[in-house]
């Protein structure tokens, strides 16, 4: 048994190595901030968690427990937008896997896109489907070899921050698990913006698709790392120079977007009430007297 | 002239010719002064054109259905014509333009109207509805004043078009000054009650206002698309939300968010979308999450029959997921239960913290009619009981209901769609699948209905459920006039059933359920729960007609005890 | 030392301690030389360590459960031996490491092997299972030379492995040289036909290739990945096609298609997955689509208990969409019935033009298990009957199946969800929805299942379902040498059930069915249909044990005529 | 009753003007070449159609009829996927609408581009729901008053063209409705084009979506018109360059991007079929052998 400080008989545990131990702590680390920042209780804080190893970190969040909905798989997104736009007022953050997100999910990202809602999406992207024990997933190089593909995966592999950045997400970012201060900057920075905010992680998955030894390179060896800052003088407000960084390929790490001139849609909701004026069930029920 | 109680026209012809409209002006001026008026519909897939017909019936006393035969058929083309004269009975009347040429039936009466040439004359060339309702005024002797009252009601300050349509209507009138009416529906009894004209989708968006909806998010659909504008138009104002989402399974999963959230949420579809839904469905039950599902049925399977009326997705709202679960379903019988179910829907949520499926169909949806005024001060409201208490509540603990936490006061727990401890984290002990399900089920326990009864002393009973209440209690009291001995049951409460009833209809020896599908489906229920239950189907896309099924109800008593064959 | 015929060992402890294949390879080792050996497992959720438990019953006879008590227990640490010691009946076993400090128990005898310092003496350490191995070869009286033997085939070519496990093997036995053996098991008699030693997955997957399968989609979920998995790998070829999908969505509606392009196409999944395939069922059905569907039920609802058995999807099965369907359902009960389910599956699909559910469960995938082998040239594959005429074919015209048009040759027609005319065209017409509706569900006629009986003049009846049939079997065994007069029935087609086998069923006083949910499921569907039918229901999330459920059959018996709950 | 040459007692037509006409016209068009050049019967063809007005062009079709599959609201693409798998030889086109296609079928485009499904896809947009009269899709400009946008639309609008771009579509076509013979050509290089082919049509809806005079534009009050014509010397095989005409928006009108060189699945699936031989069932059942 392993057992969290919170529930002693919690069985679940990651392997070790796991990226999500760092996404934990950055998560932890962002929302303590964002916390102590507003003066504000830990429980206005909602985890919402895709189904996945991934998304067990909201059973394995150490100290104060936020809310949390573990709910089913590849729905973290519109479970989110229920709670956001059913109290605007609380922080949002969903915790999801690149199966979740990016496969059986995909078709919630482009309408929250749209309604540039108000949550933070920290996506752990391993590159492969960890729970279900190493199938292929968007995310995972064409031509490996997993369980799923025994022959290789004939597909070409999904770029999320170029979708991200096409369907009109307004805050992007990209980061590292073995960084969880800086992860936590990415986040808190994230759950800061007024819009729809997507920080994608490289969350290594040691068991079935260890891609540490990439991602940090091989000075000796002259591998280069897949994993390189952004430079300070990118200007993360412009569309193409985003475009420009992504297309540099590998894992760029900081903020690749971030534009903070579309309302997001609480506050576009926020206008219409201004305008209009509900009725009550007793005034609408007479519009249809006889 | 004989004096009749009550009498019904049909509207017939394409999409565009104003045929959706008149047979709801005709029951909104009927009910105006005093009336009981009923509209059914049905309307082509096809957006502009398409064969397409509606009908009104109109009473001096209350009506329950769309009823039987028609007095009077408006044909507006031929096809329309041909398609619908049967159905007119001996001693009808058929109103024409003289562009269609009428077979000679002996038992019916053909008059012509010049629709658009008279309309013309009227310098509103889309007046011929007016025409129409002018002609009929003499037809069915209803003074064309109530029309022309109507009309300058419901246009009110746009004096040109009053004026055309008030001359359409003597001009209509005039043409058949010389024709006898159909019968004299004799002077209406203003009832002495305030009443709404009301269409079914209508009033459930209201009930679902006065039950303090919060939160709307839903996927267009046949026939629920009217309460997603209802929604979007009219739930606005500070923590209140109605969106269009962009697929059913978005919407559930909204919902549900929603509901976790705290606020009272809804969404509303129809067979596909609602199949969409089962695993959100599930997941309420399971996190148990309050809210409310609504299925409007149109006819089924898969895209099925988007302008037609079935009664055939009971089996998926009794089961609409994997793994065990009983989600309550009430569904309403008539356009005042479409209010009322859609309040008791909301209180069940809140009362169990769990999903409820309120059922309704296209023939409700869309059939407009007088109703009393909902005492609204009379109708009591729920909300669930949120948990006040400290930080450390263990939100899953007791083996029943305990208070709700809500996300921004203290009692931060995980709603949890796998199985779950006490903490609500996932686990695979035995002794929490117990605990769980256990409580899930007890907590159905919380929600006991109601139901009426008549004639509850008889052997044998017939009980529907939903749009066919309606027609079955029309057929009952054609029945019990001519001295049939059978008990009348019926209920909102499909799931669970209401504990009395089921002992009633145990007792009996026969239950007749008629319903609109092919399978029996709540026959099925009701046997499986100890009842001789059989049904009497009808798989047509249309309601059942009161008298036939009062034959069929016959029939099937004088067979009693014969074998039945079971639709599997 | 008496003899005995059965033995059943647990071994308990983390994941990646072994245990998950010590009972593959004591069973494997086992059925080798000729005893039957049927496994358990459950395992954590985790990917890596975790609490996990296996467990292989060996016997001199074949068996159907994982049977009741068991005999020697291996706890390979503290957690698992104080999880399970108390499953261990009078006079059994516990293998212990010596860091694990028993607590004194007087009916037990607790034997210390110190598992990992032996190992490592063999310079392979992770031999840890072989020394258990040779430590049980003394234990269950079963020569050592069983496990050599297996060992040598298993690693043949690996001489190191091969030798540091004989070692290890030698090890543990040596360990245990004075210790008494709990029983001598007998000699094996080796059956005198083939066998195959095989897992329920695997049986599936292999049943499907020989029924023909030319295409596989499918969304990985446990306990349902192995299929895709094995698919991914051997469904090669030209015209063969075996993929994995982005969703369960995707995967449904993708072998529709290929099943209208004329393919055998199918998919597998498990609770969760299955219900979000509700509306492309349904598609299946309407559009008269041959596929098969196969569930691999975990415990439910929702994401649920993905690594647990359960019997709970039977409702959902039954109806997995809105509107009138009945979708033909069969359920395997063993492993050679994971195997002949499957080619039924098809076979049914092929026959009847339409979706087929295969109910499968986590126990019976899991379970690996010696049969014999199926011979394959005599189970007979049918194929649909294909349409060879010209084009102008109606494909829906008739009132009954008719022969199916595949793409690219002549009878082009429209494949249509909505209500369709004979062109499959989309229609609103009264008398197609009739004639289509009565077309989809006569086809149904065409499927008739077999059955058996045992005992049947008796007046009470047991008839499980799925994965209960074994445990079920064992206890009606023991009840009939009990001198109880009861009867067996069971059948793996449960859509549309036998009709004779109904016919006998519902002449009984009293119809026991022991399943693995809460609601009773099986069951309430056969009360539906006229049976007095109760179910005995489980849901711990593990199998029946056989002694136990022979004593709640006897209580119910006795208690018969008294009143039952009903869980709606 | 309208009736087809086929059917008499078919009941649906489209709206007077509604432009799906010109886009049956067009597949007629080029399914009829495509049928000539290959001397194939038409019933080697099969038409998936979503649900929505457009999607009835499946049983409106008009002369020698093709095999058609009307099924689900939003599925057309993995039917498709499971036809064209089935039977690599025969031609499939989806023909589905903008909420079909882009709301609810929105998480099959990427999982086919990834593959590079060798199918032609022809997305009929009016920027509205029809069928269900007249709610706002994906593609329903920002701010636009519909049934379901009482208080104008608060989700901008979604780029379908920008979308298969990033997603790695291998033909990506944007034709009008007006120019059935223009449109029939975009359709057959889309059916020639092994890989996943979109032509992406304006197809206006006369009845709650009248984008005509937008379209054609009013040299005489000085309004520009939308579509425009793609100029020759565009280079569709650069990525860059497509964006750029996607870009400049409006609605160009030709061949934006192809890509000839990423393999179809169907000759990856080929390429693995070379390298291994399946198994027969006997022989399979012989490797669990005891
Ligand atoms: C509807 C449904 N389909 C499938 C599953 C099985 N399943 C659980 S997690 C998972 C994939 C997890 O991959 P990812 O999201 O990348 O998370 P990871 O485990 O890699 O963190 C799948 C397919 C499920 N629970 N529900
Ligand atoms: C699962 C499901 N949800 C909703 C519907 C209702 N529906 C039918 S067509 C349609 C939208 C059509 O819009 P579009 O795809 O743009 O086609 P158009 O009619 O504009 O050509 C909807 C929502 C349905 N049939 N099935
Ligand atoms: S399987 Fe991979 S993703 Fe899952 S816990 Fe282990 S290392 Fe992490
Ligand atoms: S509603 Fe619009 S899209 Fe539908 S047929 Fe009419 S014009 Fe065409
Ligand atoms: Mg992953
Ligand atoms: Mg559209």
């Amino acid at each position: 048994m392993t057992g969290t400080a919170k529930n002693p008989e919690y069985d679940f545990l990651w392997c070790p190595g796991c990226g999500d131990f760092g996404v934990r702590r950055a998560l932890e680390f962002a929302m303590r901030d964002w916390n102590i920042e507003r003066e504000i209780p830990m429980h206005d804080n909602v985890v919402v968690a895709g189904i996945g190893c991934s998304g067990n970190l909201v059973h394995l969040y150490e100290g104060e427990q936020p809310y949390g909905f573990h709910g089913i798989h590849g729905r973290s997104l519109p479970l989110a937008l229920g709670v956001k736009m059913a109290r605007e007022d609380l922080n949002v953050v969903v915790v999801a896997g690149d199966g979740d997100f990016l496969s059986i999910g995909m078709e919630h990202i482009a309408p929250q896109a749209s309604r540039n809602l108000n949550i933070c999406a920290v996506i752990m992207d391993n590159g492969v489907y960890g729970l279900t024990k190493g199938q292929s997933s968007p995310t995972t190089v064409e031509d490996t070899v997993t369980s799923s593909t025994p022959y290789g995966k004939l597909e070409s592999s999904l770029n999320p921050l170029d979708l991200y950045l096409t369907l009109g997400v307004t805050y992007i970012a990209s980061g590292y698990s073995t960084k969880p201060r800086d992860l936590a900057g990415l986040i808190k920075r994230g759950m800061e913006h007024d819009g729809f905010s997507i920080v994608h992680v490289n969350s290594p998955c040691t068991t079935y698709n260890d891609t540490y030894a990439l991602l940090k390179g091989n000075k000796a060896k002259g591998i280069d790392p897949l994993a390189w800052e952004i430079p300070d003088d990118h200007d993360s407000t412009s569309k193409s120079a985003a475009r420009g960084v992504i297309e540099q390929g590998g894992v760029p790490l900081g903020v690749i977007y971030q534009d903070d001139s579309r309302p997001s849609l609480d506050q576009r909701l926020g206008a219409v009430r201004e305008r209009v004026t509900g009725r009550s069930a007793e005034d609408l029920l007479n519009t249809f007297a006889v | 002239m004989a004096s009749r109680s009550e009498i019904i026209v049909r509207f017939a012809g394409e999409g565009g010719q104003g045929v959706v409209t008149a047979a709801e002006m005709l029951a909104r001026a009927a009910t105006g002064v005093g009336y009981h008026a009923l509209t059914f519909a049905t309307f082509p897939s096809q957006i502009l054109g398409g064969p397409t017909w509606t009908q009104a019936r109109v009473s001096r006393t209350p009506v329950e259905s769309p009823g039987d035969a028609i007095d009077i058929l408006v044909a507006f083309n031929d096809v329309a014509y041909h398609e619908h004269r049967t159905e007119v009975h001996d001693g009808g009347i058929i109103l024409l333009d003289p562009s269609v040429t009428p077979l000679s039936d002996e038992h019916l009466r053909c008059v012509t109207v010049p629709f658009d040439e008279l309309a013309k004359q009227t310098g509103e060339s889309r007046a011929a509805n007016m025409v129409v309702m002018g002609g009929l005024s003499r037809l069915i002797n209803m003074p064309v004043h109530y029309f022309k009252d109507f009309v300058s009601q419901r246009f009110a300050g746009r004096d040109k078009v009053v004026e055309a349509n008030h001359i359409a209507l003597d001009l209509g009138l005039a043409h058949l000054a010389e024709e006898d009416p159909i019968s004299d529906l004799g002077e209406p009894e203003k009832p002495d009650y305030e009443q709404v004209f009301i269409k079914g989708n209508d009033a459930l968006s209201v009930g679902a206002l006065h039950a303090g909806i919060e939160f709307y998010f839903g996927y267009p659909i046949s026939p629920a698309t009217p309460i997603l504008v209802y929604m979007e138009r009219n739930l606005v104002g500070e923590g209140k939300f109605a969106y269009q989402a962009s697929s059913e399974i978005e919407a559930i999963t909204g919902i549900i968010g929603a509901g976790f959230a705290g606020k009272k949420s809804m969404t509303a579809t129809s067979g596909p979308g609602f199949t969409l839904m089962g695993e959100g469905i599930g997941l309420a039950w399971m996190a148990e999450i309050p809210c409310v599902i609504v299925d409007v049925q149109r006819g089924g399977p898969a895209t099925g029959l988007p302008t037609k009326t079935e009664q055939s997705d009971l089996n998926a709202a009794l089961s609409p997921a994997h793994g065990d679960s009983s989600i309550p379903v009430i569904a309403a019988g008539s356009v005042d239960e479409c209010f009322l179910a859609t309040v008791h829907a909301f209180n069940w949520a809140e009362r169990y913290q769990g999903p409820v499926i309120l059922l309704s169909e296209h023939s409700l949806a869309e059939r407009a009619q007088n109703i009393a005024k909902p005492d609204l001060a009379a109708i009591p409201v729920e909300s669930r009981n949120v948990y006040k208490g400290e930080n450390g509540y263990l939100r899953y603990e007791s083996q029943e209901i305990s208070p709700f936490p809500v996300p921004g006061g203290a009692g931060a727990y995980i709603a949890n769609g796998s199985e779950h401890d006490i903490y609500g984290d996932t686990t695979h002990l035995a002794k929490y699948h117990i605990q769980m399900t256990e409580r899930r089920f007890g907590k159905l326990k919380l929600l006991e209905g109601t139901y009426e009864s008549d004639n509850a002393s008889a052997s044998v009973a017939v009980i529907p459920w939903g749009g066919s209440k309606g027609s079955a209690r029309e057929a009952f009291q054609q029945l019990r006039s001519a001295g049939v001995d059978i008990a009348w049951y019926y209920t909102m409460f499909l799931n669970p059933l209401p504990t009395a009833l089921l002992d009633e209809l145990r007792s009996k020896d026969l239950v007749i359920v008629p319903e609109l599908n092919y399978q029996g489906q709540f026959a099925s229920v009701l046997r499986s729960q100890g009842v001789k239950a059989e049904a009497i189907t009808q798989y047509t896309g249309l309601p059942f007609r009161p008298t036939e099924l009062g034959e069929r109800i016959k029939a099937r008593l004088a067979g009693a005890g014969q074998p039945q064959a079971v639709n599997a």
